[in-house]
């Protein structure tokens, strides 16, 4: 597939929002089907991944983190291959090895995925120092949580970068809970943009769930990351609409919050918008469910279909 | 005795002792979301959900155990303790002699770890060997869930720092409790077959796979003796080199990686403390030198198989014997 | 000797910060005279260190560090048992096995002291959470420097203090320089105090080489956390005179900057004061003088006549 | 041949390998302004003080790894090493893997560690054995300024990352140092001494101590032959099986505690594939399971000594050797 980035007109937007969408209803599927692995889904927060990396060029790196399905998937990811990853197959991203907590898909600018709540803030200057020090042209983009926020490492990493004007674009994905924590429970402000201003860093805080706002935004601050040389903290303000993790488990969930968020779904609200202006009618919405439902299922198929890492594969890849 | 498994009897011992003793009070990250019956037992100070951050979760367990209170942390999966080295190792290990002795730490650090749920590298990683090699804490891995139980509790009215590693391929397996107040005691190991032949020695899942081995061996006329350690710090080395000096043979047998594991240790002790009984060579079944596969295969053929535990017991059975002079 | 909190009068703060200074000069004295265990002293910082304790409770706490001497002194510690414990002496606080970097006098409510940089910070939550769980009345003051306030443990705890309400009154002392390494080099910001309103946080920067402002700002900061139990963030400006520790290696100082700091010294900047108002005359002031270094002289005696731990003392202590 | 300390050594190295590799840069809190003449060398990109903070330190010399730079870092003392576990231990050492091979880390940690300078456990703790026990990582523990500089070499050239620990008590001991470009290539033991009767097996600081024991040991007619391992991982196995295989008797030291340390390693190593070798117990002297004091005398006790050396091997020389069937 094609990134996102290449072509980010309001239906191509909304298209690759579907085709997430899409990706994390099948693995919600299969959980309702039986017992299969956990999985992080980011169903609300399409916009939030799509809109940014419809910033970005193929010279730029992208970290993420364990709700890295829209973020691949804008970047252009193959859904068989992160299926095959998610189900521990050969032909995943990583050989099986990573599951879907850790996916990296170097190939797509795609690096050093970790699941350590943390662990990209901790390498996205590594990255950025790199780029700058081998006069590689593009910036590193790094996508965290708003409870990763709240680990030591976001001081040092959000430091360091201001100190040694590193190109990171930082994206916090502020989607209210922090696995079975709401935020507010975590820290007093509600907003963790200003909390750059104490690195002598610029921030914004946009609506995550308005994808051409944060595409806006989004190219906004990788225009200046590009321009300066130094990093930027743009703050996603969305939400988590599925528990932590699947098998969903709406126990521990706020219902009148859910309530409150259910409008600003980013699908429904474009779709809305562009219905409003003409731009789609319910015909061509149902020919976009269709295509992306159909790369979704042989994207299952393929995974399904594929086989398990060769038991030599146990001790390989650990040493250079 | 009633059924459980190992999170109820987790929480039984958790409810039972926080009831016991006032100065004992559970945080982590979303623990009292978690653990609704606790957090309605006794409320919010003492059942809390902490900010998303390991270091100030076992920093804040170690300032308030040297200050009165005896904290229960959770930190959910052992790679996570990475970011609480300092506060652990540096802090609550070493600070009582730092001091000269003017400060103790009764404090509780819980982690999962193992294979079970194809989570991978970041969220299964056995490390109970580090904390074997620092100063200053204890080490305890259960096997069953009435050991959970009752090795919680004791760890609670320990008076240092415990490591509680809870191997998540048994955290649903369900078994026998005692009701009430049934301690188990710190740095007992606990032979749980006898034999005369060869001794099997682990600890925490791959008990059950040892068990299963030295059913293999009976049926091929093989007597193995299992113990599981329990404890890893303090070593049982009473109990371990008994079953060695009578067995003269050594399989020890752990999921976490063979270098400096606690298996080494176990094979170091017996090879100076217990030379002389030893009839055949001292053979570790160990995870790979390997962070930890998700796919569900090969997580499982990371850990140590019945099958291997018995071919090794055999070919022990095969050496020819030393005589001594 | 007693707290000097007991009786805050200029010339008593005077007195004890020459006390202070007897002491870290008295250290030096000892490597200028040859090999000597390094030591970190708090030259230059004796105004920051004795105006914060001057406010404190019998019943507060105070975490430390590092560079501790003017903390401990101001709080009553016996310098002969703080040079025994320097010199690895069993007379010492720590019976010799702490040595210079990591003191602690519980029996003073000096607790805790690391010399691993934000172990202070990581610490503090906790002994305040004890204080306020248990009912128990007093604060607990954490000193950390400008260098600690750079860990990600700073972010953490201060984060958990305000989102629990924990009393802890941390003491951020800016002394210019991180061991070896400018604060300039560390951070963009020149000051910390601002870094509080990340966690809903009050703080403010006081002048930390006049010792009658830190007081002040420090008894009004303590009061405050005492009456609605939650955390301030109190920064003393200040500077450090020497190298990072002894023997003192000017080569990586700066001399423009140590030339501007020197008016600034605080018993130089105390002493005129009170001389100009005729508090103290010439006379005086050797009386001080002398009177300190009596004190240090004997406590001198008393370390270096201390025998060393016997080696049963090896491996005591290590489990309760 | 030149006359040079470690520190010197270490210089060596590094402004030889940065001369050779742009690739190569240095980091650390206060390197620029201790390293005074890399920085004149190399320049402010490639020579960096950092704020204070190890864990940043370390994940971003291991974000730069896998994106083309060869980063060395250094974090001042190995207790430091407790604030930078998760980039070191989680990421350096486990991405590879989980990512199916797709990056590579090369990248050298340096951290000092070791009595001598009375600065306490909080500055000293000998923790090499963690990184042996975590996959993904190598360990290099030098005993001789020719071998800090020519372990350093390959360790920069080296694809992995290596965690490089400077014995304190060495740092300021001169040797004689090969001019140019001397690579002493990683996981290779070096035979100090040769002998029939025992073998003592250390490395660092103790392997001084080891051969002042073989020297006393052969006043008193036993041959010691005297392994310094300055590779820990991987572990030079055939140089350790070879020596027991010919002396039948081990002795293992170390400044680190004893429990699952690197000694435990080797005599589980020992009592697993050279069994049929062994004369008598293998043997270890170890530090103590505590924090390492600062007072002088106290912290020179925590080392093994030489004399408690040559007194274990001579009771392995007095054990009655078992004669196999
Ligand atoms: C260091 C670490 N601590 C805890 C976890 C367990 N965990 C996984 S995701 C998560 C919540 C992360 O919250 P946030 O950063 O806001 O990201 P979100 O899940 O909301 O996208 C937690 C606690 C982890 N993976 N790593
Ligand atoms: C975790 C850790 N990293 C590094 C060091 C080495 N070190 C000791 S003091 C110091 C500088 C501390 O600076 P700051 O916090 O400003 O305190 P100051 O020394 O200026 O009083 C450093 C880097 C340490 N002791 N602990
Ligand atoms: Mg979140
Ligand atoms: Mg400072």
């Amino acid at each position: 597939m094609t990134p996102i980035s290449q072509d980010p007109n309001p239906l191509a937007l909304l298209e690759r929002m579907m085709l997430v969408r899409a990706y994390e209803r099948k693995l919600i599927g299969f959980h309702e089907a039986g017992q299969f692995p956990n999985v992080c889904t980011s169903v609300g927060q399409e916009a939030a991944g799509v809109g940014v990396v419809a910033a970005l060029r193929p010279e730029d790196r992208i970290l993420t983190n364990h709700r890295s399905a829209g973020h691949l998937l804008a970047r252009g990811a193959d859904p068989g291959r992160m299926l095959a990853e998610v189900m521990g197959r050969a032909t995943g991203y990583c050989k099986g090895k990573s599951g879907t907590l850790h996916i990296s898909a170097k190939e797509l600018g795609v690096v050093l995925t970790s699941t350590i709540v943390g662990g990209e803030l901790s390498l996205a200057p590594g990255v950025a120092l790199a780029k700058a020090q081998l006069g590689e042209p593009g910036i590193v983009v790094c996508f965290f949580g708003d409870g990763a926020a709240c680990e030591g490492i976001f001081h040092e990493s959000l430091n360091l970068a201001s100190v040694w004007n590193l190109p990171v674009l930082y994206v916090c994905e502020n989607n209210q809970w922090q696995a079975y924590v709401r935020r507010k429970e975590a820290m007093l402000a509600e907003r963790i943009a200003p909390w750059a201003a104490s690195y002598g860093m610029e921030s914004r805080t946009v609506d995550g769930n308005d994808v051409e706002a944060v595409l806006e935004a989004a190219a906004a601050a990788a225009a200046q990351v590009r321009e300066t040389g130094r990093p930027y903290l743009l703050e996603t303000w969305t939400y988590r609409q599925r528990s932590h993790m699947e098998p969903h488990d709406p126990s521990y969930l706020v219902p009148e919050e859910l309530a409150a968020w259910a409008p600003k779904d980013p699908i429904l609200r474009l779709t809305t918008k562009l219905k409003a202006a003409g731009l789609v009618d319910d015909a061509a919405l149902e020919a976009l469910e269709a295509r992306v439902a159909g790369v979704i299922d042989d994207a299952a198929a393929f995974a399904q279909a594929s086989p398990f890492p060769d038991f030599s594969e146990l001790a390989t890849d650990v040493y250079a | 005795m009633t059924q459980m498994n190992a999170f109820e009897a987790i929480g039984h011992a958790l409810a039972e002792e926080m009831a016991r003793d006032p100065r004992v009070l559970l945080f982590g990250e979303g623990v009292a979301t978690k653990q609704k019956q606790l957090l309605e037992a006794f409320g919010p100070a003492r059942v809390r959900n902490t900010p998303l951050a390991e270091g100030i979760i076992a920093g804040t367990a170690a300032g308030a155990a040297a200050s009165g209170l005896r904290p229960v942390v959770d930190l959910l999966f052992s790679p996570f303790l990475c970011f609480a080295m300092d506060e652990i190792v540096n802090s609550a290990g070493k600070l009582r002699y730092i001091s000269g002795g003017q400060f103790e730490f009764p404090m509780v650090v819980m982690a999962l770890t193992g294979g079970g749920w194809t989570v991978g590298a970041q969220h299964n990683h056995n490390l109970e060997a580090w904390f074997v090699h620092a100063p200053g804490l204890k080490v305890v891995m259960p096997s069953t869930p009435s050991d959970f139980k009752g090795l919680l509790k004791a760890a609670i009215r320990d008076d240092n720092p415990v490591l509680f590693f809870t191997d998540i391929g048994l955290t649903f397996a369900p078994g026998e409790v005692e009701e009430g107040d049934e301690i188990v005691p710190l740095g007992q190991a606990a032979v749980r077959r006898e034999g005369t032949d060869v001794t099997l020695i682990s600890y925490a899942k791959t008990v059950h796979t040892c068990l299963q081995a030295a059913e293999s061996l009976a049926e091929q006329g093989v007597s193995a003796e299992v113990l599981d350690l329990r404890t890893l710090k303090p070593l049982d080395e009473a109990t371990i080199l008994a079953s060695v000096r009578r067995t003269g043979r050594l399989v020890v047998v752990h999921e976490a990686s063979r270098l400096c594991g606690v298996g080494a240790e176990i094979a170091a002790l017996v090879s100076e403390k217990a030379f002389d009984a030893l009839k055949a060579p001292v053979v570790r079944l160990t995870g790979p030198d390997a962070p930890v596969p998700s796919s569900y295969p090969l997580e499982q053929a990371f850990i140590p198989q019945a099958d291997a535990i018995a071919a090794a017991a055999l070919r022990l059975m095969q050496t020819p014997e030393p005589v001594p002079a």
